[in-house]
Order: structure tokens, then C-alpha cells, then sequence
């Protein structure tokens, strides 16, 4: 009987539970298992970014894009210096300085992080699902920006020079072992380079067995409505977009919409 | 003011307190990423020679950060117990280090000198410790809390139960418990990371471990590692919270970079408290800390990492937590680049809070971008079982589905039992063995996984 | 015989097993030396995935280093206990891990069936192992040896005295002898590695040994470690010999390196025990090992060296040893390049030698060229301690002046004892606490540094 | 009276006893003393090898002196790959060609093996202290080869291709933490490329603290004496020098003008 209740609560989470035992240890199977999940996930930590990739397909949504890179000029320097993920490089400021326009409500920003095969799977399909709140919402935006060997603070200095109210970061998130493709999504209001990480909210763990994009852009839609009227993003600002749903007619028309996509 | 040592033909200098403390710690990546680590190790030796030779009252006089600018510095001297400090007053770093090991640093003597003990003395001490020191220093202190059982006796150590899942989905969080209390795992608390910030989820998670907890009359706390200001809120709109939980740092910027306050610490303990959940005792905190979070936020003085991590042990001190814990690996090899920084971290972080009087714990773990595996925690659980510590991880299968990293499993913990004969939280283990879980002497009985509470918590997970 | 292992589209192939036993191993630089090593960890957890699959017969059949062309191969299949064996014949290398971590694996179970494990399934089990699984499974093995007293009998730990002095100076050795005693280490043995090669500097050193254990009655044994022919000529001319040393390799050519055969360890077990010695037992050999000494003699048949080493104990076990230890971090870099990798290795060595019946101990060291330090012998020596190490060494001050590399020391062993409650040899705990040395409870006497024997042992030393 | 007595011990033997205790544990300030020689002989290990001096001080001596290489690149190299630094490389091979004369009785190899430090403080006075026995013995000589990057065995590539009877390797010690400068010397009959170490004869601990030259030197003597006699080298020769001191008279002389000298 218990290997089947096993089976069954198994199912009900990515979690490695039901795992039986050796003696107190874990049984050789699942020992071999985690250590190749290990030498994988470390994989994906230096699997290289297809930038251009994903700029194709945020073009193909119909947005401009600039690619833009930090300060780190390598993959070991990005894991070591995270001073340097954080800043732009030379040529990437040129450039978003030649690309600022008017100011705008909000930046959206996609940043490998830790986790390029994050962006891969749902940097697009995350932007994609945001568009329709977008429009609902009639936001201006910045040009999407594309960002080598990012971290999240990074758009703090791109959100300021586009001149943006609020920027909206997506980036890949260390890679667990089940999990090596987690996005996580970060909104800060009024960016500018010193902004601490109490000023920011998050959205989480975006990804197949995660969130989806649909009920992140969701989440994230609300806590940008509310970061642009209450003026601030934050650990003053809880995400209650349960409410929303409960209450407002044209989100719950922009989601049928978005279902039905 | 400088310090100087000479070695041979060369002298070394150091520019000033913070400098000297900086050069003297084993090196590590986030004091090279700082700019602040010794340059060869010479100088380091240079640098712990010195410091062994300056008065523990430097610690009372100079300060890292200053006192204006940091309310972590003015908590730390305001609240210095100087008759709990009188009887090592005269001593030295070095002279300090050799007390601790001598057999005249009893469990009692320890405990009394706690309260008298700053972060920057246990800090220096640490720093000129190898090892073995600091286990058997740390071994000899003990810290009891209490809350609905008895957390840190002698012989014991506890487990949290980490049953985090991606979506926060309840009955894939309800079936971790299970598998975790099956395991003998959970008397630390049953605590869980939500990946949400929303408040309606919170409050659900809130009441799923309020129900498991008193459902099966389990003498544990549950706890929600949000932010504490979302715990405030909670409590304010009803919900059951045992733990309040909140990461701290050992600077002023830094816990304003998590978006906190020593304010907002009180008013979380306050809440917490009104709440009168405690059976056996009121220590109702729960904080995490780690070496690195200070210098990631921008807010490290140029202060080494170690000696602010022991800073955030004083934030926990003042409001009587139940349970601290490092989570040593936890954000990267940017500040702990390898096995052996981890290893070295977590024997370090264990000592100064032992040593403070706060009731210490670990997070044994690693991320997937830093230079370290299993047989280095395995290693680390090990070295701290030896050392005492309070309590550990309880993570299905060490892989955490949503914080992506990789911590202690429910098998480590037998382990470490196993190997140590290390008990659980009294009431817990009478708990465990009156469920038919653990047999008389605490291992796991074989027919464990049978046990009624299965099928009773099955239904929760249904 | 070649081997494959599929991971999800990509096909590892092994060309034999000696291919696959090498790749399975925990990265190391003597394999990369050698260029066996696995070149990426997929490839490596690929090929633990083929061994854990392999019946442990295949290993009877397959020999690694060919049965026609070395004698140690041939010691082992020819000497191998089919009954002994029987009891886990059934099982894949992966079975017959999950059997030694299961209950069912009682110490007297493990002890039954050490006549039938050979050493590449020792390496062969110990590869798909993490550390704790180590130490768990060594910890529940008990080999127990005598000559005037009894090592390794479970809850306790011995130590070889280790006087070695840069010119064999008999008054610099017996100095160190009083230092050590004073701190109560020599059970193991009283050892000295003699710097010379001189016979008749030898004899006067045998009879030094001689006469300090004589003359106090110390319930332990002397041993010279010269080469195992001088020994024999020593025994010859006269000179009072306890313990018969060798270093020992896992190949014929090896040993050849080493200036042995089999048939000269035959030749020095019959010499030792003609003179009748021991008290309370004939285990009258010692031998030393330790991994990369067979490739550095280029002598390693494609072979990994923990394997190698494995079968060094194969050796040893066949001539009843009283000790025999792995001096792991001893030959430098190239074999075992840091901490991390020289606390694997000797995990792994006591592992195998205790699941073969071999009474392990080990010499936790490292040198200067390496990548390491004392912290990282405090975490080998805190981990072997949990594992039921048979004993380990006391250097002066960790340094041994002589050799060049750096030990453990009286005070590392006294730590030991502290923090995991190691008894000593019976025999010689009662002699020292007779001496006022030690108290009841085995803890050095706050005055056992002027003990009437220190008086004594300045005579010898005069 | 206990601490005047281990003074007095402690004055007997280099080895770190009498350090008393802070418990069980090492003092403080016997910790650092050893952090602190521990700092040192790491950086011994990599101090550079002057090679030009220890040959200007052999030429002094009136020898002829040839300088040569392992095939081990750098010092790392030479570390992780001992299998190199048993190797000559190609330049050195070509020199020791042309050198290779008739065939002599011995060849002396001074190289920096882990410790150049040994080799500068003991390797020319090593040689200073063979001549005398030289001279006594008869015994026709190499040019003296000075190799850099070099393990024991490279001592047997080059008495062969010198065509010598037996090599004579002088060769610097792993560092120790209380003697950084200790000088090993290693004889093999009959050398060529692959020699086994039971096939050579050891004299160790050639320093301050340890063997003096003139001590070791007598002992090699011995030795090669004994080598060329019997035509081996290794297990089956041990060292029974003293014998020979109470029974050779003109041994007993070279010891007498040695020490006057
Ligand atoms: C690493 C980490 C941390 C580290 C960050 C330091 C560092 N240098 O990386 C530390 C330990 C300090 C930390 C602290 C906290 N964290 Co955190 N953290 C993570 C984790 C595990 C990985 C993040 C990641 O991979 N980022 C991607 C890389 C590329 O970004 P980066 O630029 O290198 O790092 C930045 C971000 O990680 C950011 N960050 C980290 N945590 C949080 C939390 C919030 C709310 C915000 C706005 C930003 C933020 O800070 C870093 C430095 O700028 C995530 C879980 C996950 N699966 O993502 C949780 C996670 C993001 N953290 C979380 C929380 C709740 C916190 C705390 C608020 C906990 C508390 N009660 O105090 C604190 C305070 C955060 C703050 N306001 O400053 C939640 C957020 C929930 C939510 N939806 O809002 C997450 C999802 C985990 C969880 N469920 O508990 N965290
Ligand atoms: C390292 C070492 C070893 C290693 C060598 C492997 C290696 N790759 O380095 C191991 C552990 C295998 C070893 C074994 C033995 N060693 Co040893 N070893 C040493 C040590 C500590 C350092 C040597 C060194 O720094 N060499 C310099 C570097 C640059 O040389 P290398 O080319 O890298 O390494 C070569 C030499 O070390 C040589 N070697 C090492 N030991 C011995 C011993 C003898 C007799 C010979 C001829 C050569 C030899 O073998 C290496 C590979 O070719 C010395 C002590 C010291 N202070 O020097 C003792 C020392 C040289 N060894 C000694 C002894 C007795 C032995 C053994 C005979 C012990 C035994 N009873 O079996 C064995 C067998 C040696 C042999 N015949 O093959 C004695 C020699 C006494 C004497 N005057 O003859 C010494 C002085 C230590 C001692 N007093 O016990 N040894």
C-alpha cells in the first residue's frame, strides 16, 4: 500500500519525496540520479546566451529591441564579480543613450542571469504574455532591452536612461536541479544605478513546473498598475492580485483573451 | 589608529582596525571581491599576530562602523553587558582564544559570558581559530530556546522541515510535511519559503500549517519565511502565526537594502508575541542570515564579511529568537567561491553565534554555480553535528524545487543522528515515537512509512 | 569487455573495466596525471551509473592488472573466500551499496564477510559513494589486532608516537618520546622513521625503543620504519624488533619499485614473530600505503590509484598486520592536489582497508607543495573520528622534522578524544593513568607534565 | 621546574615538543609560529632556481660544469607532472651529447628538485666535501651537470648519456616547515632511463639542522665505494660506513685534512 500513496503524493510535487532508503541513506538509484541532475545543472550555469535568438523573437512580437551587455567581460568574471553584472559597459551606454526617447511608463529588460536557458524557454513567451495587459493598460514602452551577463540591478541603470517610470527585469534565476530554467521577474519603480533590493518586488520561479507565463504576467500586470499609481515599488507594496480578479472586468476580459491565444 | 607587525626584515602594516580584521580572516572570495582580503599569506599570518596582541576592549572603543551612522554599532555598545564581560576584560585576542579552549571555559562560565561578548570580539577571536577550535569551542556553549518544545539541549539537535514547492501549491507542500515528519524531520519548525508575495496565498500556507501542526497535536511550530512586514500585516488580519521570520544582515544599510528596520524587528516580536502560540516558552523569532548579503547590498563599510555576519547575530540576539541560522552557500561563490570557504563559513558562523549566546543553526548548502558538492556538506553536516549545532535542514532528497539550490535531506539527518547520537527536540521524539514513526531509541522503525498519520495526512494532501 | 551508458541522447562508451573504474572516480590529479580521468562529470556519474549496474563477480573474472603478469593479482584470486563471498554474491556493485548502508549490515555480518570482498569491489562500491556514506559503513566495521595491547576495539582510537629527528640523535628522539607520552599518545606504536640507512645507527635506535618500553613497562610496541630487508638483517644480528614495517604498493612492479616481493613480506612476518615479542598477540607487521605510489613508480597498469590502493591492502591483510595506515597526503600534488581531494582520499582508504578486515588508520597529512592546511586536517581528522579511524599519528607540533610534511600532533589527537569521547588501547589507558598521566576519565592530568616518569624518560634523554 | 626541564629537552631536538596547552588545544602563540612557518615554506617551494650561481660556485671548485633542463615547462608543471621532471628536454639532450666523453666512474647531478633554497645553501659545499674521497678513490668525473626543474630520476638520463658508472644526484628536499632547506642525495649504479628506486641508494637531510656535508660525504663515499665495488646500488646495499672508520686508515686521513680544510 505505501508505495502507491507514494506514488500518488509523489506526483503532487517536483520535490524528491517517497525516496525510500538504505539504511539511513539514500538508495543508489536516487544517489546516482541527484549527481547527474548536479553535473547537469552546473552545465546550464555556462550554457552561452542566444541573445539574437531572443531578440528575433521579441522583434517577431512586434517590439524593437537593443542588445546591450554588463561590465563583466566573461562568464567567470560575471560569477565572481557581481559589481560588474551590474553596471553597463561602454558601448552598451552609447548605445541606450542614442536610443532614449521620450519618457516612458515602463522598460522591459531581459537578462540572462544565472540561467540563459531561463530566457530561452520564457523570456519571449513571458513578454508575449505581458502585451495584452500592455495595451489594456495603454502603457508607453521603451525599446525591449536584451542583456549579456546581467544582474538584476542592471536595470536599474537601463531603466534610467531610457528615462522609464518602471522597469520591468526578467531574468534567469540560479539553475536548481530540477529546475535549471527558472525565470524570475523583478519591477522597480523610479530606476536609477543605488536602488536596493528593498525597493524592488519579485515574481518567482516562472517555468514549466512553476508558473506559467500567463499567471505571471498576471501578477506582474497588477503590481505594475499599482507601482505607477501609488508611486513605488517595494516591501510596502504586497501583491494582492487575487482582488483584481475578483473585481475588475477588463482584466478578467484581457485574460479570456489571453486564454484563448 | 594603525598596527604594525614585523616578521623577520619586513614590517606589515595595517591601516586601521577594520583593515587589520579584514587581512587576518582565511581567505575568501567576497573579502577579494570587496578589495579587502590579505594580498599573500604572510600578511595574513602578519595581520592574525597582530590582532591576538590587541585588548578585546579595542572592541569597545573603536568601532568598525561608526556608532552615528549604524543603529546595528549603537545596538551592539548600548546593550554591552560589561559585568558579564568582567572576567575576560583583560585579556587579548590571542589570550581570549586560549581561555575559550581551556577547561576552565565550562558550559556555565560560557553561557554567563555570552551576553558580554560583542560580534567584533567573537569575530577576532574566530579568526585566529583553525577548525578544530572552533568545534570545540562551539561544542561546549549551549543555548536553550523554547517555543512548543525544547530547541538546543545537549545531545540534540533539530530539523526544519523545508516542504518548499514552486507554486506553493498546498497539497505539494502538504505532502513534503509528510514525507519530512515520516523521516523524524521537523522539530526545529516546519517552515516554509513562499515563492509568492501574495497575501491571500500566504494567509492559506498560514492555516495549512496551523492544521497539520494542531490536527496531530505535533509539539512544533510552523513558520512562513516572508518578509516581516507581510507577517505583521497577517497577524494583523487574524492569521495563526507561530514563527515571525525575517533575513537580517549586520549593518544598518544592509537590513535597510532587505527593507527592514531594528523598529520594524521590535514591532515583528511584539506581534508575534500577542499572539501567545508559545506552549513551553515565548521565543518566537526566526531569522536567516548569511556571509556575503551585506557587500551584495553595497552596505559592508569595507568591513570583512565574517565580522558582519557576527553583527547580524547581535540583530538576532536582541529579540530573543528561537531559532538563527546561517545558510551558509546559499548566495554564491561570489562570496564563498568553494567547498572549503562553505566548510570554513559555516564552522565560523556556528562558533560566533554559539559563542554570543544565540541559539545557532545551519543551512548546509551549496548553489549550483559555486565549486562544491554533496561530500562537501556531507563534510560540513558532519564537522557541525561534532560542534553542536542546533539544528539543520530537513529538504526532501537536499534539491529545493524553488530556492534552486541544494541544502541537508531528510536522510542526512539520520545521518548525522546515526554516526553522532544525536536525539531530537525532547517533546518531538516523544511525539515521533508515540505515532509508531521512531521506535525507543529514535531511529526510524521499519514499518515507518505505515504509520495512520500517512493516511491522515493524505487527506490534507488530497 | 567494453561498457555503455545512455543519458538521455548521449551514448558513453568504456573500453574495459579498469576504463570504466577510472572514470567513475572522484576527480583526482594522479588519475589526470595518468590521463585516465574522466574529462567531463556527466562522463563520470555516466560510468557510475555502468559500475553501480556490474555484478561484483565480474570482478573474480576480469582482473584488472592481468593474473599471469602480477603476483598481488594472483594473491587475490587465489586467496579470495568463496564462502565468505556468498553471502552478497547475488549483488551489482549499486546493490551491494544500499546492502552496506541497510541494518542488515551489522558489524558481525560486515566482519564475516571481509575474507570475500576484494579490493576492486571495495574501490569499486567506494566510488559510487559520497562521504558520509563512508563513514557510515566504516564506522559499524570492527578490526581488532594485538601485540602487547589491543587496537581498534570499537569507541576507541590509538596513535604512533612519531619521535623522528633530522639525524636520529637518540636523545632528540627520546625527548620527543617523553613529549608524547606526556601526552599520552603511543599505543599504536612508538615509531621512528629513521633518517639514516646505517645499520648499526638502526640497532642502537631498536635498542632505544627497547629500553623506554622495557623499563617503564609501557603496554606497546617499538617499530623502526627502515626497509622491511634491513629489518630482516636486524633480526639476524640480534637487535630486539617489535614490529616488522614496509611500504607497501597494489602491483608487483610497484612493490618492485619498493625493493620487495612477496616472498620478503613472508620472509619478515616469519622474522618477527620467531622472536616472540608480543604479549597479547602475534599481529606483528605494520605497513604503510598511501594513493599515487604506484603510478609514481610507473608502475599503475592504466589502474586509478584509489583502486591501486585498495589492493595495497590486499597485500597487507594477507600477512595479519597490527597496523596499517594510508599516509594520504604524503607524496604531494600530483596525486592528490588540495584539501578537498586529500580528505576524499582518506575517507575512501579507510573505507576500503576496514571493509576488507584491515585494521586502517591514517596518517592525515599534507605537505608544503599541496594545496592545503591544518584546517583541512582538523575537518580529515574530525571526519575520521567518526568513521572509527583505527588510529592516527602524533607528530610534535603536526611537523615532523625529518619528513618534511606535516602531521597530526599530540594535541590533535587529545582534541579528538574531547570532542568525539575516543578511548585509548586499554592497555596502555590503564598504564597511563597508573603514571598519573591521565585521569579516570582518560583526560590528560593538569599535572601530568611532571609526572615522576618525565624524570625518568630525562635520563634516557641525557 | 617542569618548564626548565622541557627547555632542556626542547634544546635536544628540532621537533616542536614542550609547546604546553590551552586545553587540549595548540597555544595561540604556538598556532601562529606555525601558521607562520607554514606561509614560508609554501613560498620556498616556488622560490627560483639560481642555477648560474650554484655553477659559478662549482667552477670555483676547479670542475667543469654543464647546465640542463627537465622537460617540465614551469614550476606548476613541474609540480602537477613529475613524469616531465624525470625527463631531460630536447636542448639539454643535445648538450649532454657533445659533453658525453669516455666512460667515467661518476657523474654529479645537482638539481633543485622542491626546494632550490637546499641547493643554494648545500650544494656546492656537498661537492666541496665529495672531492677529497674523490681525489683518495681514484674515481674519474663528469662535467658536473646542474639541472633545473628536475626529480630524482633524471639523475639516470643523465649518467647515461655521460656514460658514467654511477650518478650521484644532489637534490633539494620537499621543504619542511622547521627546515626549508634540506638536500638529499641519491646514488645509482649503472643509470639509464628507467631505474627503479629500489634500485638507488639514499643519504637525506642534508642541512643545518640535519647531516652536516662533511658527515654525508663520508657516508656517500662509503657508498660509492661500495657501488663500484659490488656493482649495484639499492635494497641490498646498507650503509655500514662505520665499520670502515675504524678500519680504514686512509680514510681515517681524508677525514683529517678534511676538517682541517
Ligand atoms: C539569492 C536570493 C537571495 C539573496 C540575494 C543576494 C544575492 N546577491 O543574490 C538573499 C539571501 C540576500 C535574499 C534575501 C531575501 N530574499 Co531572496 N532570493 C534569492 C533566490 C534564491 C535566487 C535569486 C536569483 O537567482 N536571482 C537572479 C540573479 C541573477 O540575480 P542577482 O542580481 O544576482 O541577485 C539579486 C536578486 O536575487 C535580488 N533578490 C533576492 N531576493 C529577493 C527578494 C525580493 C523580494 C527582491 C525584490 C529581490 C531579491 O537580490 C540580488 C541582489 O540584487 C530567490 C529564489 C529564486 N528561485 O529566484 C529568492 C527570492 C527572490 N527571495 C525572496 C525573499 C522573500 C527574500 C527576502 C525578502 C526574505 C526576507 N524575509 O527577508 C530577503 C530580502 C530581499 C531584499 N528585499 O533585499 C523570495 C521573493 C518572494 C517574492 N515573490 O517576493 C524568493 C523568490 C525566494 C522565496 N520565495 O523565499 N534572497
Ligand atoms: C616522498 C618520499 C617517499 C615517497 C616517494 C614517492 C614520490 N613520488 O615522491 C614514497 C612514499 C613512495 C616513499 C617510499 C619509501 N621511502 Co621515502 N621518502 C620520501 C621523502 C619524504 C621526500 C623525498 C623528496 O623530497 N625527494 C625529492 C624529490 C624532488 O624527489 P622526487 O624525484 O620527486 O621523488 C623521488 C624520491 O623521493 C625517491 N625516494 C623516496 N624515498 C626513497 C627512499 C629510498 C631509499 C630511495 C633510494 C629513493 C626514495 O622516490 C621518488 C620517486 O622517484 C624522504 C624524506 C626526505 N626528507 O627527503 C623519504 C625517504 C627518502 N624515504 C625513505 C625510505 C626508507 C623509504 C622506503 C624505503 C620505506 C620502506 N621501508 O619501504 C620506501 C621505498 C622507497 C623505494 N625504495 O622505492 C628514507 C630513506 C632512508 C635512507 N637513508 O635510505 C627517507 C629519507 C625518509 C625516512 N627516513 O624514512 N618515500
Amino acid at each position: 500500500m505505501s508505495a502507491a500513496i507514494w506514488r500518488e503524493l509523489a506526483a503532487l510535487t517536483p520535490a524528491r519525496i517517497g525516496l525510500g532508503r538504505a539504511g539511513s541513506a539514500l538508495t543508489t538509484a536516487e544517489t546516482l540520479r541527484f549527481a547527474l541532475a548536479h553535473a547537469r545543472a552546473r552545465d546550464a550555469v555556462h550554457a552561452p546566451f542566444a541573445a539574437e535568438t531572443v531578440a528575433q523573437e521579441i522583434s517577431a512580437l512586434g517590439l524593437p529591441v537593443i542588445e546591450v551587455a554588463s561590465a563583466a567581460p566573461s562568464r567567470q568574471a560575471y560569477l565572481l564579480r557581481p559589481d560588474l553584472g551590474r553596471r553597463l559597459d561602454a558601448a552598451s551606454e552609447k548605445r541606450l543613450a542614442t536610443a532614449a526617447g521620450d519618457p516612458v511608463d515602463v522598460a522591459l529588460v531581459i537578462g540572462d542571469g544565472l540561467s540563459s536557458s531561463a530566457v530561452h524557454a520564457h523570456g519571449a513567451a513571458m513578454v508575449a504574455a505581458l502585451q495584452p495587459h500592455i495595451v489594456r493598460e495603454r502603457w508607453t514602452l521603451a525599446p525591449v532591452v536584451i542583456a549579456r551577463q546581467a544582474r538584476v540591478a542592471l536595470g536599474d541603470a537601463i531603466g534610467d536612461m531610457l528615462r522609464a517610470r518602471l522597469v520591468v527585469m526578467l531574468i534567469g534565476e540560479r539553475p536548481g536541479l530540477s529546475s535549471p530554467d527558472s525565470l524570475g521577474l523583478y519591477l522597480t519603480y523610479a530606476p536609477s544605478p543605488g536602488r536596493s533590493d528593498g525597493e524592488r518586488n519579485c515574481i518567482s520561479n516562472i517555468h514549466g513546473g512553476g508558473l506559467s507565463a500567463g499567471e505571471a504576467a498576471f501578477k506582474a500586470a497588477w503590481l505594475m498598475r499599482e507601482a505607477l499609481a501609488r508611486r513605488l515599488t517595494g516591501v510596502t507594496l504586497k501583491e494582492e492580485s487575487g482582488n483584481w480578479l475578483a473585481h475588475d472586468a477588463t482584466v478578467q476580459l484581457t485574460l479570456a483573451r489571453d486564454d484563448a491565444g | 589608529m594603525t598596527f604594525r607587525q614585523s616578521i623577520g626584515q619586513r614590517t606589515h602594516l595595517f591601516r586601521d582596525l577594520k583593515d587589520l580584521m579584514a587581512k587576518a580572516t582565511p581567505l575568501r572570495s567576497g573579502d577579494q571581491l570587496a578589495g579587502i582580503a590579505a594580498t599573500s599569506a604572510e600578511e595574513s599570518i602578519a595581520a592574525r599576530m597582530a590582532l591576538a596582541d590587541q585588548p578585546l576592549t579595542l572592541f569597545l572603543t573603536e568601532a568598525l562602523v561608526p556608532y552615528e551612522a549604524d543603529d546595528v554599532t549603537r545596538l551592539i555598545i548600548d546593550r554591552h553587558d560589561a559585568v558579564a564581560f568582567a572576567p575576560v576584560r583583560h585579556l587579548t585576542v590571542g589570550g581570549f582564544r586560549d581561555f575559550l579552549l581551556s577547561d576552565a571555559a565550562t558550559t556555565g562560565v560560557l553561557a554567563s559570558l555570552a551576553p558580554g561578548i560583542t560580534p567584533e570580539m567573537a569575530a577576532a577571536v574566530c579568526k585566529i581559530m583553525r577548525n578544530q577550535d572552533l568545534i570545540a569551542v562551539a561544542r561546549k556553549c549551549s543555548v536553550v530556546t523554547r517555543f512548543r518544545n525544547t530547541i538546543g539541549l545537549p545531545g540534540t539537535m533539530a530539523v526544519r522541515l523545508q516542504p518548499n514547492h514552486p507554486t506553493d501549491d498546498a497539497r505539494g507542500i502538504a505532502a513534503a510535511i509528510a514525507d519530512g515528519l515520516l523521516h523524524g524531520a521537523g522539530d526545529a519548525t516546519i517552515g516554509i519559503n513562499p515563492a509568492s508575495d501574495n497575501l491571500s496565498t500566504l494567509a492559506d500556507l498560514l492555516k495549512l500549517l496551523d492544521e497539520v501542526i494542531t490536527r496531530f497535536a505535533i509539539p512544533t511550530q510552523g513558520c512562513l519565511l516572508t518578509h516581516i512586514t507581510s507577517s505583521i500585516e497577517l497577524i494583523g488580519r487574524g492569521a495563526p502565526v507561530d514563527l515571525v521570520f525575517q533575513s537580517v544582515a549586520g549593518t544598518q544599510a544592509a537590513n535597510q537594502g532587505f527593507g527592514i528596520t531594528l523598529s520594524i524587528l521590535q514591532e515583528g516580536l511584539e506581534a508575534g508575541r500577542s499572539l501567545k502560540r508559545g506552549t513551553v516558552g515565548d521565543n518566537v523569532m526566526y531569522f536567516e542570515t548569511g556571509q556575503g548579503s551585506a557587500l551584495s547590498a553595497g552596505a559592508h563599510h569595507g568591513v570583512d564579511q565574517q565580522t558582519l555576519e557576527a553583527r547580524a547575530y547581535a540583530v538576532a540576539r536582541a529579540y530573543e529568537p528561537l531559532l538563527v541560522n546561517t545558510v551558509v552557500g546559499f548566495i554564491g561563490p561570489e562570496y564563498l567561491y568553494d567547498g572549503k570557504q562553505i566548510i570554513r563559513a559555516g564552522l565560523e558562523d556556528h562558533f560566533c553565534g554559539k559563542l554570543m549566546g544565540v541559539p545557532l543553526g545551519c543551512d548546509i548548502c551549496y548553489t549550483n554555480h559555486a565549486e562544491a558538492d554533496q561530500d562537501d556538506m556531507d563534510t560540513l553536516l558532519t564537522l557541525l553535528g561534532a560542534a553542536g549545532v542546533s539544528y539543520i535542514m530537513g529538504v526532501p532528497g537536499a534539491d529545493d524545487v524553488m530556492l534552486n539550490y541544494q541544502s541537508t535531506s531528510f536522510h542526512d539527518q539520520l545521518y548525522i543522528r546515526d554516526v553522532l547520537s544525536l536525539k531530537r527536540a525532547p517533546e518531538f521524539a516523544g511525539w515521533l515515537q508515540a505515532q509508531g514513526i521512531t521506535g525507543a531509541d529514535g531511529r526510524l522503525s521499519a514499518r515507518a512509512a505505515d504509520v495512520p498519520l500517512l493516511a491522515a495526512l493524505m487527506g490534507l494532501a488530497a
